[in-house]
């Protein structure tokens, strides 16, 4: 670890001290607004190295990649993290939780996903995964009024322990077969070598896949999405919601960028898993009585249309699958950033009753959710059409009619749920009780969404090309 | 005045009725009243200024153009000639007299803008259909006349029986329109123009199956406008609206504008024989049908509706037979006895205090002014046919032409028509009798009747008894003046020996005579009606309206239930909510995987595994790892 | 083949989009003070038709294929620019909507609840209405055309009648898949086309020299047709029309027939018949008879409802299922028959539809057990209840007649047939068009209560619709000559 | 002696099975965190036999930072096991179930 890796390594290493420091200070000095402001500094400050020092060395001590592609990821994460401490500013002080804690943990998270996005190691990916999923155990139940988020955090808990032992599973055989874990070489071993070390290497992608489809919860591992999501508090499911699924799809996306198409065996359960996962979240969340629940199922949707484009394994594909997943976290958070504002003593505005006819009590906000769902639902002039339209665009340049028409039909039935939650917010007769009036932090954290997805939407050019220049 | 003035004809009363709807409400009555008479007493004095323009082949008139697009090139244009001028001239004619008539009769009514309004819009369309140069101006006649004969049944339109009335009217009529349209499709289709003198002058290049079809298209459009056979129910029901409209309407023009299109295109329609036969047919058909019905009508305007529908029968046999000029001599003659009738008859109701029924009437000749009874006399003896009136001669000349018509088939419609004259002169008198005769039944108190009401009959009823000079037959010394007016136009010259013009003129004299004799001998001395089955038959028009009832409209209305609710509820809707309720319970079956339970959430991790070994060990079997 | 470069002028065309956006805007600024956002939005739209008056006098006789283009470059990465063309067809519709939109506007006035957002989505819909009347690149159409749809979706969903909801849903979600099938269709065309000729572009006039096979051309013709064919009601998949009519308030309704139901007609004409021409072929029988079951099913289905607005969307249904049938004869007369009944059907049957709202404000019902003997009460009213009816019934001289009679001419010509047929289809018209003015107008009045006649207010909407229907009816000449030179090229071949 | 790789191999995914059905048939929270350590050392032991396998030390630093992780998860995982216990009085996974649908 030369110094020249330290300098390249500058925000993560900015996030990790300042977290630390403030978790030392939040011991003693106990005031919350400080310690947030000064971990929101630091978030903006590690975003701000990112994006200004050109790193001397383009890969760090072989595991991370320093690359333009890794420090935009950086970058998104660090502002995530900003605006999920922004959110959680007002949420912290009524809770009374440990102020230094929550900033820390959520710093470090943010530094557990800007490494992941980076890796170009096997070891580098599997400690960075397990930093934030750490993270998140304790984050997700630290609300300890509601019963419901220690259950929600007892459940990640539990499965992601056992996703971790899946991963590693999965990251030793593949080790076993081919020797070497860095990637790009530990892959081309995989399709040269032969005979029954090969087969090893095959299970192991099958056990890492079964890990990220637990991480991004893809079909059969969804199960657990909905009830932490309901459970944890939004400005935490708003952090979980985007940065830990988007951080293990970018990482894939970088993985896939650097070594070509190496899935072409496991093709066909990706295809299946794929279709299953559209079609069971859009299906799942058609019946649902709860907001939070809802937006967890469509966020299984969503993955499921990520899997379509990293299916592809073009470059437009990868191009498209990065550009829908910085929509799909821009308007993801932007949905429960609403409901964090919206939170209050009597809790959040989840259910369906509480949120009838909430669009007369607050106009605004309820106008900047129905956006962002429509964002979602993929409503043209919003961003998530050209997300989709991108996804759709390279997959049937590479042949998936069938997963198109699938994702097609699941968006239909999205619309539908989308939508008549938006009918909901406006139903006219009913009068709702009025909830909180939300903090000038999580208003900005709103606008800036909000703006972002019509941005997108309405010129995408901007981040296509931004996109196509940082893609190898 | 250069012939563009022309359009002053059937525009004059276009402003009339435009000025009357917009500030009728708002001005004074009698500004209405004098605007709507002079709307059309202008457009007649303008008639006979123009007389002149209407020799030889007639003057054309062009406003600008209507529709253009590719080879469709429509204008309103007008084409004043020798068939148009005497028609134009009746229209108005007896227009205006009717106007003045209306003043009177409509003295207490409130609504009098609408009404004033609908009858100038009304002489607008007719004078459209008189003096259209192309198919498209007449169609838009066509319809104005429809529609205005529908605001004015349906003018008391409280009661909804009326509106009832004028709705069937419309509807009726526009399945004729339909017929119409389609033979101006397809003229349009092989000629390519719509200009009837143009379709004139290429009839004979067109192929006989088509103009046969294309006549007997033209036959049923003008039998929905002329109430003939298969489209006749509406005109007994039209007598709902007030007097002075089944005067003007459904007596002298709008009736008669059928047999005008038909002589409009003789040239293409003359060219088949099988059209011609079907005319006549349908004409005799009609004519003994209406005969039949008005025998035993009970209230005093349905029996000259149905003998409008006869007299406009005989027209009919006219054309089919060959003779434009008596089909056109009949229709004018008849056009002045049948409103002279219909406005006595609004007097006499007026006179039995709004009584309808012949039955609850009855000497009338003392009730009212003595003058009314010998009017409606004069009208009834034109109507009847007795020698000498302008009926007798006109009717004379049409059965001449059925007689000495070289198919023998004419024949029987020769027949047909001496036998409804014999029913003619008999319902005729039989209304005399039961209207003036004997001791007053009824229990209305009489009505004053207004010195308009009684004024505008006398002219119509000279007109009536002199028609015949228009065009006396030869061997009478006659001139034949109509005849030769019309010279090429006038179709079939009709000449027949000496001996068979007097037995005709012989046989026409005794049908009379008989006629009054036997409705002398049956309604002299009242006797109160029998109902028995005939009569219920021929009171509700052989069923007509029943028939048409059960094979059109109650159909159509179980397609409509069938279409909403059948097809579009149950069948694409239920598809609909079925696939709704399939993606519920698909979407319910689902969320309840999530049963909250870690031990499921892990166990769907396993299944997972397990799927992924098995795909494995598919892989392992089946390709060893390629 | 890059069509004219964009011409460097003033750029109306963006300026029929943007004018309405921003008085959206503005509305949705000035939400606390409604009578603010009353007259912001009336003067937008005027402002709108102003401009589109402009363009219709100085721009309406250009000779060239196109009256006015703009073309700038928008997604490098697709070829996806945004070009806004204008030919005689689009300049009509333009001039319809932002006609209707007045009105909208001006029935909407005694809108209480919510009025800034409603007026703001009404803006909003007439910008997406302009954006599909003027797109000629695929993905900005597709963009348009959705954004069109959610103003609409809120307008039924929040103001809407009794079951608001179902039927707003249902409308969204029927137009949303035929316009996926479509989104399909323009990325597989997109891809081919590329693939061919090197030039990855959306913009249809590149699109048109594809070389398709016959089955390429077949199912991206059928993706493109389900859109259209779902937008333009025929017959098995026009239900969501009758409910979200029935269910949407007076001025949505007003909208919505007049002007979303044509977006779906307007994109046979200019989208799916120029890009396949040879799959438009075959398929044209097909349409017809399409087009002639709904004309009868439609008229039946109306003869038999007895909620007049219901009554109104079949009839709507129905005179559209005649523009179609024009369509599908591919004659010149038939089509600019066909495109003036769409322009006239726009008025009648919106004039109805505003008598409608006035009649329902009036009487608080619309069920016609509950009218009758309108016209004493309300003789202005009734009168030009009479006028719209029997021009929406093809009375000859009132707007509809000179669109059927041209639409019948031009199909009799080519297909005698059908001519017939649809001949007798509007004598089904008459039927029911004649039971809904006898249910309202005439009869003994239902029961006794005062109805007010019309005021200023009404009498502005309904006076010009009033002088529009009858000059279109005896000169339509200004309102054909446009759109000769648009439909020369569009019926020969598509291919400029 | 070298014990053949492929036994070494077996032997790990036994363990790794093994450690699965402890975590699918257990109730109690702590046991299913036992079974998850038994699959998280089947794994450090398929790394330690490869890297004598391959001659490379990667696989026992791949070990070595194997345990951290685990005693990391471990000591979170207790101190929400502690943390239940203090809530509900049980320790039984399944009673957890107040979120479902």
């Amino acid at each position: 670890m030369s110094l020249l890796d330290l300098l390249a390594l500058l925000p993560i290493l900015i996030l990790v001290f300042a977290g630390t420091t403030i978790l030392m200070v939040g011991a003693w000095y106990k005031e919350p607004r400080p310690l947030i402001a000064g971990g929101i500094l630091t978030a903006l400050l590690a975003a701000l190295a990112a994006g200004m020092v050109e790193p001397p060395v383009s890969e760090i001590a072989g595991l991370f990649s320093a690359g333009a592609y890794a420090r935009f990821f950086t970058i998104l994460w660090s502002l995530l993290a900003a605006a999920g401490l922004m959110l959680g500013a007002r949420f912290v002080e009524d809770k009374k939780i440990g102020a230094g804690e929550y900033v820390s943990l959520v710093l470090y998270g943010a530094a557990g996903m800007a490494l992941l996005s980076s890796a170009t190691h096997l070891l580098g990916l599997f400690l960075a995964l397990e930093t934030f999923t750490l993270a998140f155990y304790i984050l997700i139940a630290c609300n300890r009024d509601c019963e419901f988020a220690a259950e929600a955090g007892l459940k990640y808990l539990l499965m992601g322990a056992v996703a971790t032992g899946f991963m590693a599973f999965g990251i030793a055989l593949i080790y076993a077969s081919t020797g070497s874990l860095a990637l790009p070489d530990a892959v081309t071993q995989l399709t040269t070598a032969s005979g029954e070390l090969h087969a090893w290497g095959l299970l192991g992608w099958g056990m890492i896949l079964i890990a990220v489809g637990f991480k991004i919860s893809l079909a059969p591992f969804h199960l657990w999405t909905a009830d932490v999501y309901q459970g944890a508090p939004s400005p935490i499911t708003a952090l979980l919601a985007t940065g830990s699924k988007g951080a293990v799809v970018a990482a894939l996306v970088g993985m896939l960028a650097v070594s070509g198409p190496i899935w072409h065996d496991l093709v066909e359960l990706l295809w299946l898993m794929a279709a299953l996962t559209m079609l069971v979240g859009a299906f799942s969340a058609l019946t649902q009585k709860n907001l939070k629940r809802l937006l967890a199922y469509s966020s299984v949707t969503h993955m499921g249309t990520l899997l379509v484009g990293l299916l592809c394994q073009t470059s437009a594909g990868l191009a498209a699958t990065t550009f829908y997943v910085v929509v799909y976290v821009v308007a993801s958070f932007g949905t429960f950033a609403v409901i964090a504002s919206l939170a209050d003593k009597r809790g959040e505005p989840m259910t369906f009753d509480d949120l009838r006819g909430l669009g007369y009590q607050h106009p605004v906000r309820c106008g900047v959710l129905v956006l962002l769902l429509l964002s979602l639902a993929g409503l043209p002039a919003t961003a998530g059409f050209m997300a989709k339209f991108t996804i759709f665009h390279a997959a049937l340049q590479s042949g998936y009619i069938g997963l198109v028409v699938i994702g097609v039909f699941a968006s239909v039935v999205s619309f539908a749920f989308y939508l008549s939650v938006a009918m909901l917010l406006f139903k006219p007769d009913e009068s709702a009780s009025s909830w909180h009036a939300g903090s000038s932090l999580e208003h900005a954290v709103l606008a800036v969404c909000s703006s972002a997805v019509l941005l997108f939407g309405l010129f995408p050019g901007i981040l296509f090309d931004l996109i196509g220049r940082l893609l190898p | 005045m250069n012939e563009s003035l022309l359009f002053l004809i059937p525009l004059l009363p276009l402003c009339c009725a435009v000025i009357i709807m917009v500030f009728g409400m708002r001005l004074p009555r009698l500004f209405a009243e004098v605007l709507a008479v002079t709307g059309v007493a202008g457009a007649f004095v303008l008639t006979v200024l123009f007389w002149g323009y209407s020799e030889g082949e007639g003057t054309r008139a062009v406003l600008f153009t209507w529709l253009n697009s590719g080879s469709v090139d429509i204008s309103f244009a007008l084409h004043f000639d020798r068939l148009a001028a005497p028609m134009t001239l009746m229209v108005t004619g007896v227009a205006t007299l009717i106007h003045l008539y209306a003043v009177g009769y409509m003295h207490e009514e409130k609504d009098y803008a609408r009404f004033f309004s609908l009858m100038n819009l009304f002489v607008f369309a007719m004078l459209a259909i008189v003096l259209a140069d192309n198919l498209l101006v007449l169609f838009l006649g066509w319809e104005g006349v429809g529609l205005c004969s529908y605001g004015l049944i349906g003018f008391w339109y409280q009661k909804l029986e009326n509106a009832k009335a004028g709705t069937k009217a419309f509807l009726v009529t526009r399945v004729g329109d339909v017929f119409l349209a389609i033979a101006l499709l397809w003229l349009f289709a092989i000629t390519g123009t719509l200009s009837i003198s143009e379709i004139n002058a290429q009839a004979t290049s067109l192929s006989p199956g088509v103009v046969t079809v294309v006549s007997l298209l033209l036959l049923l459009g003008a039998c929905g406008k002329s109430a003939q056979l298969p489209l006749m129910t509406w005109l007994a029901d039209a007598m709902a609206g007030p007097t002075p409209v089944s005067a003007l309407i459904h007596a002298a023009t709008m009736v008669t504008a059928g047999v005008y299109l038909l002589c409009r295109l003789f040239p293409l329609v003359s060219l088949s024989v099988v059209a011609m036969t079907a005319i006549t047919a349908i004409g005799a058909l009609t004519a003994i049908y209406a005969a039949t019905c008005a025998l035993a009508q009970r209230e005093i305007k349905r029996v000259l509706a149905y003998s409008t529908m006869s007299q406009v029968g005989y027209m009919f046999m006219a054309v089919g037979a060959g003779s434009v000029a008596g089909a056109m001599f009949h229709l004018l003659t008849h056009a002045f006895f049948k409103a002279l009738l219909f406005m006595a008859a609004g007097c006499v109701i007026h006179l039995a205090g709004e009584e309808n029924d012949i039955f609850k009437m009855g000497g009338l000749t003392r009730r009212g002014p003595v003058e009314l009874f010998w009017v409606f006399l004069a009208g009834a003896v034109c109507l009847a046919g007795l020698p000498l009136t302008g009926g007798f001669f006109s009717k004379d000349g049409i059965l001449l032409a059925l007689f000495t018509h070289p198919d023998p088939v004419y024949r029987v419609f020769w027949l047909v028509g001496v036998v409804t004259a014999l029913l003619t002169a008999f319902y005729t008198f039989r209304l005399v009798y039961l209207v003036f005769a004997g001791e007053y039944r009824g229990v209305g108190h009489p009505h004053v009747l207004p010195l308009l009401m009684r004024w505008p009959l006398w002219p119509l009823a000279f007109l009536g008894l002199l028609g015949g000079l228009l065009n006396l037959p030869a061997f009478v010394g006659g001139s034949e003046t109509l005849h030769n007016w019309y010279d090429n136009l006038a179709g079939r010259t009709v000449t027949a020996s000496h001996e068979v013009e007097w037995m005709l003129i012989v046989l026409a004299v005794a049908i009379t005579a008989i006629g009054w004799f036997a409705a002398h001998w049956r309604y002299r001395i009242y006797r109160a009606p029998q109902e028995n089955a005939i009569s219920r038959f021929l009171l509700n028009g052989w069923y007509a309206d029943a028939l048409v009832d059960r094979l059109f409209v109650r159909p159509f209305a179980a397609m409509g239930r069938f279409c909403s609710s059948g097809c579009d509820r149950t069948l694409f809707d239920g598809t609909l909510n079925g696939l709704a309720k399939m993606a519920t319970g698909w979407s319910a079956l689902i969320a309840q995987m999530t049963t909250g339970r870690l031990t499921t959430y892990l166990s769907a991790f396993a299944w997972g595994f397990l799927i992924l070994l098995g795909w494995f060990l598919l892989k392992l079997v089946s390709g060893g790892g390629h | 083949m890059t069509v004219l470069t964009s011409l460097p002028q003033f750029p109306w065309l963006s300026l029929l989009i943007v004018l309405p956006l921003v008085g959206a805007l503005l509305c949705l600024m000035h939400s606390k003070r409604p009578a603010d956002c009353r007259a912001l939005s009336l003067a937008t739209s005027l402002a709108v038709f102003g401009v589109a008056l402009y363009l219709f006098i100085c721009h309406g006789q250009g000779e060239g294929r196109w009256l006015l283009y703009e073309d700038v470059s928008w997604i490098e990465r697709f070829g996806a620019r945004y070009v806004l063309a204008m030919d005689g067809i689009a300049l009509l519709m333009v001039l319809l909507t932002s006609f209707m939109q007045v009105s909208a506007v001006l029935l909407a006035w005694r809108v209480e609840r919510h009025v800034s957002s409603f007026f703001a989505l009404l803006l909003l819909l007439e910008a997406g209405l302009m954006g599909i009347f003027l797109a000629y690149d695929l993905v900005l159409f597709y963009l348009f055309w959705e954004v069109a749809l959610i103003p609409m979706f809120f307008l039924i969903s929040v103001w809407g009648g009794a079951n608001r909801r179902q039927a707003a849903l249902k409308f969204f979600l029927y137009t949303l898949v035929g316009s996926f099938f479509m989104l399909i269709a323009i990325i597989a065309l997109y891809q081919i086309h590329g693939a061919q000729s090197g030039v990855y572009s959306f913009v249809i006039g590149d699109l048109l020299q594809t070389q398709l096979t016959a089955a390429q051309e077949g199912w991206l013709f059928a993706g493109f047709m389900a859109a259209f064919i779902v937008k333009s009601p025929l017959v098995p998949f026009h239900t969501w029309l009758t409910d979200a009519l029935t269910e949407s308030p007076a001025a949505g309704s007003l909208d919505l027939t007049g002007l979303l139901l044509k977006t779906g007609i307007y994109g046979l004409i200019r989208v799916a018949f120029p890009l396949f021409p040879n799959a438009t072929e075959n398929f044209l029988p097909i349409l017809a008879i399409l087009a002639l079951i709904g004309l009868f099913h439609a008229a039946w289905s109306a003869y038999h409802q007895d909620d007049i607005k219901r009554l109104l969307a079949y009839s709507s249904i129905s005179h559209l299922g005649l523009v179609v049938l024009g369509l599908a004869a591919w004659q010149f007369t038939a089509w600019e028959g066909s495109i003036l009944l769409m322009v006239s059907h726009g008025i009648t049957t919106g004039g109805l539809f505003v008598l409608v709202a006035l009649i329902q404000e009036r009487t608080g019902t619309r069920s016609m057990k509950e009218l009758g003997g309108l016209w004493g009460q309300a003789p202005c009213l009734g009168f030009l209840f009479l006028l719209f009816s029997l021009a929406s019934l093809g009375l000859p001289g009132l707007a509809n007649f000179s669109g059927e009679i041209l639409v019948l001419l031009g199909t009799f010509q080519q297909h005698p047939l059908w001519a017939v047929i649809a001949l007798l289809g509007v004598v089904f018209a008459a039927a029911y068009i004649l039971r809904l003015v006898q249910g309202v107008l005439w009869g003994p009045a239902y029961k006794e209560r005062s109805v007010p006649d019309l005021t200023l207010r009404e009498w502005i909407i309904l006076l010009p619709m009033a002088i529009l229907v009858v000059w279109m009816g005896v000169y339509p000449e200004p309102f054909l000559a446009p759109m000769h030179g648009a439909v020369e090229t569009l019926l020969a071949g598509g291919l400029p | 002696m070298m014990i053949p790789f492929g036994h070494a191999l077996a032997f790990a995914a036994a363990l790794f099975v093994l450690g699965l059905t402890c975590v699918l048939l257990r109730r109690q929270v702590i046991m299913i965190l036992v079974g998850v350590e038994i699959m998280l050392n089947a794994a450090s032991l398929v790394f330690v036999a490869s890297s004598a396998y391959w001659q490379q030390v990667d696989g026992q630093i791949f070990a070595i930072m194997l345990m951290a992780i685990t005693a990391a998860e471990v000591a979170v995982a207790l101190a929400m096991v502690v943390y239940l216990w203090r809530r509900k009085r049980t320790l039984v996974a399944d009673v957890f179930n107040g979120m479902r649908g």
